[in-house]
């Protein structure tokens, strides 16, 4: 169920209050309001503070510790600063090509999380084809930043940009192939399926468990998922776009105020979206081993209605939100362990070690699925074991 | 379905009109005083030299093209290898059709991929000088052509 | 009127104003910012037809593959700022005639024909009848696909390798020619 | 014209227009990549009218669930994408050999 279902079960309510209810369309905007505005976006901005903090910890400083407790208001800080910045363009730059940019950018980045499935019953829409669809809308972020690059009319932009369009697209293969084969092994595209799947196993039951578990090749195969998205995002050790001791600030050079912003905020949420289909994906979503949260019955009711959904899906949210956290902290955690790549090693590593390597694991993961007619490791185990 | 579409839709959609958006808001409340220093385009305190309009590294552009055929292999895979577990539940011959299939087509694309490997193609050369013995050649034939 | 159809009305517009100009805008640049607007509407119509697969493909190769390359290229142009590539509005006048009469004929057969019994989108999911068509009935052009992918990117790369390095050798000598002025 | 989205002649006549410009941009375009983009813009063309003619005469054609229509189109987005690598290759060439673009000078088939 998506959320702007969810959201439409309001109707009732206005058409107890008011005699009418709203369109469906209201509730989609709704939805992705909540989603985007009220979730991605204060996610991304508290990010940015975890980062700073992550890193003051890692150089034993003591970080932003001004604003709020500990600090943790900064990023409402920044976010306000930057709002009123004066917003300056540069002269030469290409008026048009410069104001559009941004929003290539965003669309990837933000509206690729309609596809996250925050729990069993929160999706912001179950597409079938939802991974694809994340990818797709993933293409669109290289064409933002090739064109914010080009039309700011600066040299430290335009080689950031060229090398953030010819980096993302590279690792878009590796990216693909290591969904491939998810999809491969699952038999399916949409995101709430793929998640439904990663069950822990029961006797009979439809899940797997966690696809990273699945077999040995998907094990290899969510390292390089992780590494792929690492390059998407321009992330340490691959943020040779905006090496700021090479070139400046890379393709945002010569962004500045709001801009700015909306391109690191951009660049936050692309690390989050990468780590929720990561989690969906290959860490089994909202599941948990040894126990099925769709199974979570407290029997609580009001009235006629049972809250157990609600329950479920708080539970669920928060196993969810856990995992995309723990993924956030290893990437800022490397951000402060690896050094840069260089250009001619970052794509060496794309097309001569990612791409085979996925490539030998797609067709692994193929074989194993059938000749095990889909089993996991950990179904044989039991199997052989005697637990189911 | 549709209505999925029409969720997908309207996150794409409030994703896209969010900048503008907000720098219009923000418009009300920053302050604007542009001068000549703050508009030349940023070269670490210089006088800019020249366009940027104009640089271009050639190297970008073989990724780029190698790399549009390996993403329309991925993206054509996909509604292929999605068969697959549903082919092995049906049994038969379905899942070797599938499987030959898909590998036969991915088996054509790794050719492709050994032999841009073995030309050095996607090496990124650091400098001509490994390739000098190409490159010899090469100015000999437009040498010949010259003359 | 519902959601679709102002949705399939908007793309129309947008997709119309895109391509005329990618046919028309002096700037080679513009003309290619137009075209994704027109590409991006009919991955929209795709999407308003039920082509859910087929909306993402286009979003994946056209947007994310295509253009970004036509983007080099157009960055590659020299003097996209001096609009040399603009010949006046005499080099355009035969072909948009010519493009004219294509598209009053094509209408007026479109017109003479009663389209009055066809279906509406269902909204199915269409990826995985794709493939089943893909692994059924066009197995063989499947495999032509690959094979066709594999010489179009052998050839493109042999095509485009000289020019690279002969450019790079170019440049090297650029480089030694500058040194030698600066020693003499 | 209420009903849009199951309109047959309108999505002909959107994709009408589309290859008109497309033949505009190919013929008339100085610049090769201009050229290539008129192209583009036909096959897009093309591509639209498959699955259009695909979904809305759906009951008209023969062994209709196997969306021959979109599987054409598939087709079409593929091959437009290796020409595109192709005519782009030979663009890059072009550039390299004499600095320039134009379509109106390239006319010696000798390099």
């Amino acid at each position: 169920m998506s959320l702007a279902e969810f959201l439409s079960g309001l109707n009732t309510i206005l058409n107890h209050l008011f005699g009418t209810g709203l369109p469906m369309f209201v509730f989609s905007l709704l939805s992705a309001v909540i989603v985007i505005l009220l979730f991605v976006m204060p996610l991304g901005g508290v990010s940015t503070y975890i980062e700073r903090k992550i890193a003051a910890d890692f150089q034993e400083r003591i970080g932003p510790n001004r604003v709020g407790p500990l600090g943790i208001l900064q990023f409402m800080a920044d976010g306000l600063k930057m709002f009123l910045k004066e917003d300056t363009m540069p002269r030469n730059a290409d008026r048009m090509v410069y104001n559009i940019a941004p929003s290539f950018v965003t669309a990837g980045s933000f509206g690729a999380f309609a596809v996250v499935p925050f729990s069993a019953y929160i999706i912001g829409a179950d597409l079938n084809i939802g991974v694809f669809f994340a990818m797709a809308l993933g293409s669109l972020v290289s064409l933002g930043v090739l064109l914010g690059a080009w039309s700011s009319d600066n040299k430290w932009s335009l080689l950031g940009g060229m090398r953030g369009a010819a980096q993302m697209v590279s690792y878009e293969i590796p990216l693909g192939l290591a969904v491939l084969s998810v999809v491969t092994i699952c038999g399916s595209m949409s995101m709430h399926q793929l998640v439904g799947m990663q069950a822990w196993p029961t006797a009979g039951g439809e899940g797997h468990f966690w696809n990273v578990f699945h077999n040995p090749f998907m094990f290899v195969n969510f390292f390089i998922f992780f590494i792929a998205a690492l390059a998407e995002c321009n992330r340490v050790p691959f943020d040779l776009p905006e090496a700021e001791s090479e070139l400046v600030s890379g393709f945002n050079t010569e962004f500045s105020g709001m801009r700015f912003g909306l391109y690191a905020l951009s660049e936050f949420a692309d690390v989050i979206l990468f780590a929720c289909i990561a989690t969906a994906i290959f860490l089994g979503g909202w599941h948990l081993p040894f126990f099925d949260l769709q199974n979570l019955n407290l029997g609580l009711t009001i009235g006629e209605m049972s809250l157990n959904p609600l329950i479920q899906s708080l539970v669920m949210i928060g196993v969810f939100l856990t995992k995309v956290a723990l993924l956030v902290f290893i990437v800022m955690w490397l951000r402060w362990t690896l050094p840069r790549l260089r250009v001619d090693q970052l794509m060496n590593l794309c097309w001569k070690y990612l791409i085979p390597i996925s490539f030998f694991n797609l067709i692994g993961a193929a074989v194993w699925t059938w000749v095990f007619e889909g089993q996991s490791l950990l179904q044989l185990v039991g199997k052989v074991l005697g637990v189911y | 379905m549709l209505q999925e579409f029409g969720n997908a839709l309207s996150f794409i959609i409030l994703a896209a009109i969010l900048p503008p958006v907000i720098l219009i808001l923000g418009s009300f409340f920053r302050p604007s005083f542009p001068h000549e220093g703050k508009l030349t385009s940023y070269e670490c305190g210089e006088l800019p030299e020249g366009s940027a309009y104009i640089m271009f590294n050639n190297r970008f552009y073989l990724v780029a093209i190698v790399f549009l055929v390996f993403d329309v292999e991925v993206a054509l895979l996909f509604p292929v290898l999605l068969l697959f577990r549903e082919a092995i539940e049906i049994g038969g011959p379905s899942a070797l059709q599938v499987f030959s299939l898909a590998f036969a087509f991915l088996g054509v694309l790794f050719v492709g991929l050994v032999y841009e490997w073995k030309t050095g193609d996607i090496d990124w050369v650091k400098d001509a000088s490994d390739r000098r013995d190409v490159l010899l050649s090469h100015e000999q034939q437009a040498d010949g052509r010259a003359s | 009127m519902t959601i679709a159809d102002i949705f399939v009305g908007a793309c129309f517009i947008l997709g119309a104003f895109g391509a005329f100009f990618t046919a028309f805008h002096p700037n080679i640049l513009y003309a290619a910012i137009s075209l994704i607007l027109s590409l991006l509407s009919v991955a929209g119509l795709y999407g308003a037809l039920g082509a859910d697969f087929l909306a993402a493909a286009q979003l994946i190769i056209y947007i994310g593959g295509i253009l970004i390359v036509i983007l080099f290229a157009v960055m590659m142009s020299e003097d996209i700022y001096k609009k040399r590539f603009f010949e006046g509005a005499k080099k355009y006048i035969w072909p948009t005639i010519f493009s004219g009469i294509v598209f009053v004929t094509l209408t007026r057969v479109m017109m003479q024909v009663d389209w009055s019994n066809g279906s509406t989108p269902d909204f199915e999911p269409t990826s995985r009848a794709m493939g089943w068509a893909l692994v059924g009935p066009y197995a063989v052009t499947f495999q032509y696909v690959a094979i066709i992918l594999l010489f179009g990117l052998i050839g493109a790369v042999i095509i485009a390798r000289p020019a690279i390095k002969m450019k790079q050798r170019a440049a090297e000598i650029a480089v030694e020619d500058n040194t030698e002025e600066k020693d003499a | 014209m209420m009903n849009l989205a199951s309109n047959l002649p309108a999505f002909l006549a959107f994709s009408f227009l589309l290859f008109s410009f497309g033949i505009v941009a190919a013929l008339s375009r100085k610049s090769a990549i201009g050229v290539f983009m008129g192209v583009e813009l036909m096959l897009n063309a093309a591509a639209l009218n498959f699955v259009a003619f695909q979904t809305l005469r759906r009951g008209v054609v023969e062994n209709g669930h196997w969306l021959h229509g979109h599987i054409f189109s598939l087709f079409v987005i593929i091959l437009a994408a290796i020409e595109a690598a192709v005519a782009l290759a030979i663009v890059l060439r072009i550039f390299g050999n004499r600095q320039t673009i134009d379509m109106d000078r390239a006319t010696e088939l000798k390099g």
